[in-house]
């Protein structure tokens, strides 16, 4: 642990994937002691960034220095060798190997001559020690595939330490995570600050970079453009300096008291173990707030709701009719929709076109009775779709992996929207996604509502509940803990329902 | 499908210790083993006859060697098809060495296994290098490998062996010890391939790599260099079994190992004996008892007079209820 | 013990008889033309005596010789090369057939464009070949196994079948044959199993082991296919059975020298591969010069007189191998 | 029919490379360029082929794969001519029903692959080994032969004494696969989901039905070739398909269609098939010997792929490979995202 001060720069880097130019001539400069944050739209180019410094991708240009000796850094083990350590958005710990396993890993201790055997019992001993001083009690002989995400993170933490890795970046950690697992994962890096460590972080999150960071980095486009010390905080410009203009968040949707039949209507959807006894109804251009810590079972109600996943028992109702043993592709077409949160693995098709992608929820439809696709109608959805979400790209025959994130999340958007659902999951509809761009999503969701629309939104967003939704669900451990509605939506009720689901 | 929604624990603290599962399908094979031998055996006696077993276990050898080599491969994610080929290769290249020159023994040995490993490295160095997917590298290999060995033999096969070769493939190698050499040989090879795959930083690489090979890459694991490594021990291995096939039957031809489809049994005995074919996890032992399991199970339907036209059945039956069954357990979270 | 040293009589007189024959046609050979020799498969021994016999022969007969096959035993294979030899516009193509019917459009295809097409070995249908050079008459191949099982193993012999696969035409004939002759001449005499080797060393070994092990009642076996002889042969020795249990079948010497000086093997038919190689291209000649009616006669030097029935040619009785006479031959 | 032209730089490859291998054998090989109609029989050596390769693409299309094409092509041609022999069915009416059962066969495959969830490596790999020895018990000691000039014409005949029967069946049933996969809606699902089946199934593609359906054509086209094997060679054996599955998957790969699904197209797949299979023949009558041209097949299907991993999506200029040469660093596969 006898590592130099730990002032780690970038100067002057350029980075272009093919035809993409991601960063240019981008400096940055992370001192120790200090929790760096990277803040930034979609695409700005922050994890490039970061990976860069952690050795997994090399600049185009520009120089990486430690403590002013330049830096080659080839490849990630590189950069552990200087201390440098990248804990990725969503760890990568090697399911079937055991916890402690996956922190020595590429650096298992050995005794013994010829042959050298792995030293099990120091591994064992040294990790456990290295999660009990962070506060994970976690059996490091588990299996990697038996954790949660947020303890995966720590892991991942006490491998950068095991490493006597001082500089540690993380990849927006807390977006998987909870309010709760937010806190534990501060209060070690305000620990690790405390140590002298240098801390590298990327949020969206204005509340967390406000709690955490001692300076904030803007990118825009590849580029920086801000930097501020903590006194210089100020929510309107770093706002500004990510989208580049003006944006109004504060703003608060008159809550509706919805009327009339629920054209969605579940009773005692049950799936043992992961949740049981749901009971709920939308009406149409009612938002109902589905809120809960990740693994509550929230998404798995959803997508039980939506035919994605097997149920065990209960009915769903949707305009008056039974569509609890329908297959995904019939409930679509009676009008029900789940857009998941996990964009990249269930939302868009990177290869295909966006095109393709837009009208991927609606191929029978677009099938004539010869099962040949209806190719003017297609292209007249997709130009709809670029059209009213405002898609930034070529044409609407290009591959969607070459669109920005924030534009492949408006594809996937239009996808669902497009097939005029009675009724729409939006689950984490902002996940990932930055200020203006969010802005943009409770506009349309707004609209939609507006137009008759029954919405349900997941979210672990307190604020995005708040300022959204007509009625909240608070779900703990597979059950309906709590409803909200009317006047009860506010900060202090939602966040009451949080704690008093964690009470249970 | 769904594996990002699963977690369900929280930091800090675990809900439930949870029962660690472990599926110990080496055990239940064994019992199968057992169970069909018994079973059979109360039907026909002669069936439990110790030169009986004695057969069924030596001719599970060479099947079982590069039923090792495989599962190391699929652990990787990988396959290695060319396997069948090798082994005909070096079954050729020793019977003809053995009968047409006056080299020893351990001189034509290691030349053998030194040319199974090049042609395995071959392999490697096109899947890890040139980003070649396995089943299709080792497919294009099989082809040139197997065309090596027309070649090479030039229409010559091979009847017999010098005595010492002979000696080597059905003597007992420790005098008073009824274990015929081969099968010393199997369980000298099954336990270091076990001690390096538990008990060596290769072995964790290499099933760090099956479990993800970016995550071992940003460890600081050279994938590559460990891919080469495997195919490699791949050919070596693959060369050795046809060593121990020329010595055993005391003959080879062109089409020996392609012929029988060696490849492909040595993919069934991986994945009977509890080897996942999506790689980062597997099973040596069952990989070892999953060819004396189908041995057994073969030598059962003469024994029960089933036809020899429905062995190969037997066969895909019995692979699909062993991959069935492994899909079963492991698909409880 | 009768039978075979009858047998052993034929053979040898037939011999004689061949030195003997004078009468000599004369074959024209003044133009170059070109034969092609194509195994079931390359890479097998018994083919390569073939090759080895032809070679020597086409020489004396002023015949651009090719010997290729495919690399497994496959009559597609086959096709394609006898597709390819007749856009190279070969004189002749002499072939040994992996599947009677399936060779047969190609070949036809290929007699249709003046090509001489002389089967050996194994037939094919008989309107896609000129010629046939049998081997030696299934008859007397049956007759020829079945009277060695009787010289070792007794006329009360158990007996085991060893053969390639289910469909391969000329094992089947000949243990069609084996039947026949056993029915009417040792009705005590049985069949318990038929396992199949797939031509395979390894799996006929096997295959041979689990006969063993699983009819212990069985005295003989009868592998009629080179692998399977040599699989049979290699089990009964490494279960230590020499004495008690014999094997034959029709493999070349090379493979079997060793059981045959070792007593697994005390008789084995076939017949001379080298020789018929010869033969095979004698024909090819003479089918390429229109020279050969489809009932005919004719003389090969250093083989003897033949006699075309119907197309058909046998070319000897079988020569059965033993421990006294293997050594004189070498293929 | 602007989109049968070739327009990825792959497919224009494979029009250069046979148009070079075709012209080079009519050049310098005798007696391969056996006048118009001669040589176009030259494609009923290896059209069978190319059947099974349709069928395969369809299956490699959803990342799947199917190695039970060989033993279906061999069952089917021996149920055909059990029904023709020994029940003196009509022999179209043969013909047909050996194709259902083909389909029967694939959709065996497809029920074991999404029903009991096994890979379909190992799934197929295991009904192989069934329908093989089905096959054999089938076809028992002496197969069935001879099934008339009538049905031969299938294998062997000539339209119009030219153009041989099999190569307007391929041509036919090329174009109607190209429709298939680039038309229809199913071709659409087809392709999503070798793309990325979790984002077809949450876009509400039944994916087993669509797997499912992808094996059952995989054993029609499988036992198609079987019958058009039996017709060229008017006779049938259990084991006839087996030479069939690795040059089928060559000429798929080496087509363009990842063998990770949703890649390629059946335009290159044909050009593979006349490729490999021009290459085959005009190898064997230039008389170089069956396993030359054998290793030579397995050289190029891995350098084809060695090619197109190297320089795929950077096209095929000299800068381009001089850099992928020179660097040995793994590619960054990950898309930028922050």
């Amino acid at each position: 642990m006898s590592r130099t001060s730990g002032l780690l720069a970038a100067a002057g880097i350029d980075k272009r994937f093919g035809a993409n130019s991601v960063l240019r001539n981008v400096s940055l400069s992370l001192a120790p002691g200090e929790v760096h944050t990277l803040m930034g739209e979609n695409g700005a180019g922050k994890s490039t960034l970061f990976r860069i410094l952690a050795g997994i991708h090399q600049p185009d240009a520009g120089q990486i220095s430690l403590d002013g000796a330049a830096l080659d850094l080839r490849n990630p083990s590189a950069a552990y060798g200087h201390g440098i350590y990248l804990v990725p958005q969503e760890p990568a710990l090697l399911k079937e190997l055991s916890v402690a396993e996956n922190m020595f890993l590429g650096m298992l201790p050995t005794r013994g001559r010829f042959p050298s055997r792995i030293d099990w019992k120091t591994i064992r001993g040294q990790a456990q020690d290295a999660l009990s001083a962070l506060g994970l009690d976690v059996d490091v002989r588990d299996d990697a595939k038996h954790l949660s995400i947020a303890q995966q993170q720590l892991v991942e933490c006490a491998k950068a330490l095991l490493r006597g890795c001082r500089i540690i970046l993380f990849d927006e950690p807390t977006s998987p995570l909870t309010g709760r697992e937010v806190g534990i994962l501060f209060a070690i890096m305000r620990r690790l600050r405390g140590q002298g460590c240098t801390l590298g972080f990327i949020s969206h999150r204005m509340e967390e970079v406000s709690e955490i960071s001692d300076r904030v980095s803007v990118l825009r486009d590849g580029a920086v453009t801000d930097e501020v010390g903590r006194d210089g905080f100020d929510r309107a410009r770093l706002v500004r300096a990510m989208v580049g203009r003006e944006v109004i968040f504060d703003r608060r949707r008159v809550r509706r008291e919805a009327q009339g039949e629920p054209v969605l209507s579940v009773r005692g959807l049950a799936h043992a173990p992961v949740f049981s006894g749901v009971d709920f109804d939308v009406r149409p251009g009612e938002i109902l707030g589905f809120s809960g810590l990740i693994g509550s079972g929230r998404t798995e109600i959803a997508e039980a709701v939506c035919g994605l996943r097997a149920k065990s028992g209960g009915s769903v109702m949707l305009a008056g009719r039974d569509i609890s043993t329908s297959s995904i592709g019939d409930i679509i077409e009676a009008g029900l929709v789940y857009v998941p949160e996990d964009r990249a693995r269930h939302g868009v098709i990177l290869p295909m076109s966006i095109r393709d992608n837009a009208t991927a929820g609606q191929i029978g439809r677009l099938q004539r009775k010869s099962g040949i696709l209806n190719r003017g109608r297609e292209i007249a959805i997709a130009n709809d779709t670029m059209h009213r979400y405002q898609v930034r790209a070529r044409g609407i025959d290009q591959p969607a992996g070459q669109l920005s994130g924030g534009n492949q999340q408006k594809i996937v958007f239009g996808k669902w929207m497009s097939t005029n659902p009675k009724v729409a999951i939006l689950d984490e509809p902002t996940r990932g996604v930055d200020v203006g761009a969010k802005d943009e999503i409770y506009r349309l969701i707004e609209e939609l509502s507006a137009q008759g629309m029954a919405i349900v939104v997941i979210s672990s967003e307190l604020e995005e509940l708040i300022v959204l939704c007509d009625r909240v669900i608070a779900i703990y451990g597979g059950k309906i803990a709590a409803e909200l509605k009317g006047a009860d939506v506010t900060a202090a009720r939602v966040g009451a329902a949080f704690l008093g689901a964690e009470a249970h | 499908m769904n594996s990002a929604a699963t977690a369900t624990s929280e930091p800090g603290h675990r809900a439930k210790p949870r029962p660690r599962r472990r599926e110990l399908r080496e055990v239940t094979l064994l019992v199968a083993t057992f169970v069909v031998v018994l079973g059979v055996g109360a039907l026909r006696p002669s069936f439990m006859s110790f030169s009986n077993i004695e057969f069924m276990v030596l001719s599970s050898v060479v099947l079982g060697l590069v039923g090792i080599s495989q599962t190391f491969v699929i652990i990787t994610r990988g396959i290695d098809l060319s396997v069948s080929a090798v082994l005909g290769l070096s079954a050729m290249v020793f019977g003809l060495l053995s009968t047409t020159s006056s080299m020893p023994l351990w001189q034509v040995l290691p030349l053998c296994m030194a040319m199974g490993a090049v042609l395995g490295c071959l392999n490697g160095f096109l899947v890890a290098w040139l980003k070649i997917p396995p089943i299709i590298a080792t497919l294009g290999t099989y082809s040139l490998y197997g065309g090596l060995t027309f070649i090479y033999s030039n229409g010559l096969q091979v009847d017999q062996v010098s005595p010492d070769f002979a000696a080597f493939g059905n003597g007992n190698l420790i005098p008073f010890l009824p274990v015929p050499t081969p099968v010393l040989a199997l369980i000298a090879v099954a336990t270091a391939a076990w001690f390096v795959l538990n008990h060596m930083k290769f072995g964790r690489n290499i099933l760090a790599i099956g479990n993800n090979a970016a995550a071992a890459y940003n460890a600081g694991i050279s994938v590559r260099r460990t891919l080469l490594a495997v195919y490699t021990i791949s050919g070596a291995l693959a060369a050795f079994a046809g060593l121990v096939f020329v010595a055993y039957t005391g003959s080879a031809t062109a089409t020996t190992g392609t012929g029988d489809h060696v490849e492909l049994q040595s993919i069934a005995i991986a994945l009977i004996g509890g080897t996942a074919i999506a790689g980062g996890r597997g099973n040596l032992a069952g990989t070892v008892i999953g060819s004396v399991f189908l041995s057994v199970v073969i030598t059962a339907l003469v024994f029960l007079q089933v036809p020899a036209i429905w062995y190969s059945a037997g066969e895909g039956l019995m692979i699909l209820a062993a991959v069935t069954l492994g899909a079963r357990r492991s698909s409880n979270p | 013990m009768k039978p075979l040293i009858k047998m052993l009589l034929v053979s040898a007189s037939l011999g004689a008889m061949a030195t003997a024959a004078h009468a000599q046609m004369s074959i024209d050979t003044s133009k170059t033309i070109k034969v092609a020799m194509v195994p079931k498969l390359i890479g097998l021994s018994v083919f390569k005596a073939n090759e080895q016999g032809a070679i020597e022969a086409a020489k004396s007969l002023n015949i651009n010789f090719l010997y290729t096959g495919p690399v497994t035993a496959s009559a597609q294979g086959q096709v394609d090369i006898i597709n390819s030899l007749v856009a190279r516009k070969f004189d002749a193509i002499t072939v040994t057939s992996n599947n009677p019917t399936e060779l047969a459009p190609s070949l036809k295809r290929a007699m249709a464009q003046g090509i001489a097409v002389v089967s050996y070995d194994s037939d094919v249908s008989p309107d896609a070949r000129d010629f046939f050079i049998q081997n030696t008459a299934y008859p007397a191949m049956g007759k020829a196994l079945v009277d060695s099982v009787e010289a070792y193993a007794g006329p009360n012999a158990q007996v085991a079948i060893l053969s390639s696969t289910p469909d391969a035409a000329i094992q089947n004939a000949w243990l069609g044959a084996v039947k026949t002759y056993m029915a009417a001449t040792y009705p005590n005499m049985k069949v318990v199993t038929t396992q199949y080797g797939q031509s395979s060393p390894s799996l006929s070994l096997s295959a041979g082991l689990n006969i063993l092990h699983a009819y212990p009642q069985v005295t003989a076996i009868i592998a009629p296919d080179g692998a399977a002889e040599v699989g049979a042969a290699a089990a009964i020795e490494k279960l230590g059975m020499q004495g008690k249990v014999f094997a034959t079948g029709a493999s070349d010497p090379n493979s079997i020298r060793q059981y045959v000086k070792d007593g697994v093997i005390k008789a084995s038919p076939l017949w001379d591969e080298v020789g018929e190689g010869k033969l095979v291209m004698y024909v090819a000649r003479l089918a390429a010069n229109h020279a050969l009616k489809p009932d005919d006669t004719f003389t090969v030097p250093g083989l003897g007189t033949y006699t075309v029935n119907n197309k058909v040619i046998i070319f000897s009785e079988p020569l059965v191998f033993t421990a006294e006479n293997i050594d004189k031959y070498n293929f | 029919m602007k989109y049968l032209f070739p327009r990825q730089p792959w497919d224009r490859a494979l029009v250069a490379i046979l148009v070079a291998l075709f012209s080079g054998f009519c050049i310098f090989t005798p007696g391969f360029y056996d006048g118009f109609h001669g040589t176009l029989a030259i494609t009923e050596e290896f059209l069978p082929f190319g059947f099974v390769a349709l069928g395969l693409s369809v299956v490699i299309l959803t990342g799947g794969i199917d190695l039970s094409v060989g033993s279906i092509s061999g069952l089917a041609a021996v149920i055909m001519a059990i029904l023709i022999k020994s029940y003196g069915l009509n022999t179209w009416l043969a013909v047909l029903l050996a194709i259902g059962a083909g389909g029967g066969l694939g959709w065996l495959n497809g029920q074991i692959i999404t029903r009991l969830r096994v890979e379909p490596l190992i799934a197929t790999l295991s009904t192989n080994f069934i329908y093989s020895s089905i096959a054999i018990a089938l076809a028992g000691a002496s197969p069935p032969y001879g099934f008339g000039p009538a049905f031969g014409e299938l294998g062997t005949g000539a339209l119009a004494g030219w153009v041989p029967v099999q190569l307007v069946i391929f041509i036919v049933l090329a174009i109607g696969f190209s429709g298939l996969i680039t038309r229809t809606g199913y071709g659409r699902r087809l392709v999503m989901i070798g793309y990325n089946r979790d984002a077809a199934h949450y876009a509400g593609v039944s994916v087993a039905s669509v797997e499912r359906r992808a094996y059952c054509i995989s054993g029609i086209m499988a036992a198609f070739a079987g019958i058009v094997l039996a017709s060229y060679y008017d006779a049938v054996r259990a084991d006839m398909g087996d030479i069939l599955l690795l040059t089928s998957i060559t000429m798929v790969v080496l087509g363009g269609i990842s063998i990770f699904g949703g890649e390629g197209g059946i335009l290159g797949v044909t050009l593979a098939v006349m490729i490999l299979g021009v290459l085959r023949q005009g190898m064997l009558i230039a008389g170089f010997s069956d396993m030359v041209t054998t290793m030579l097949i397995g050289a190029i299907l891995l350098s084809s792929i060695a090619i197109k991993n190297l320089f795929s999506s950077r096209g095929f200029d000299l800068g381009s490979i001089i850099r992928r040469l020179s660097s040995l660093r793994p590619p960054e596969r990950m898309a930028p995202r922050s």
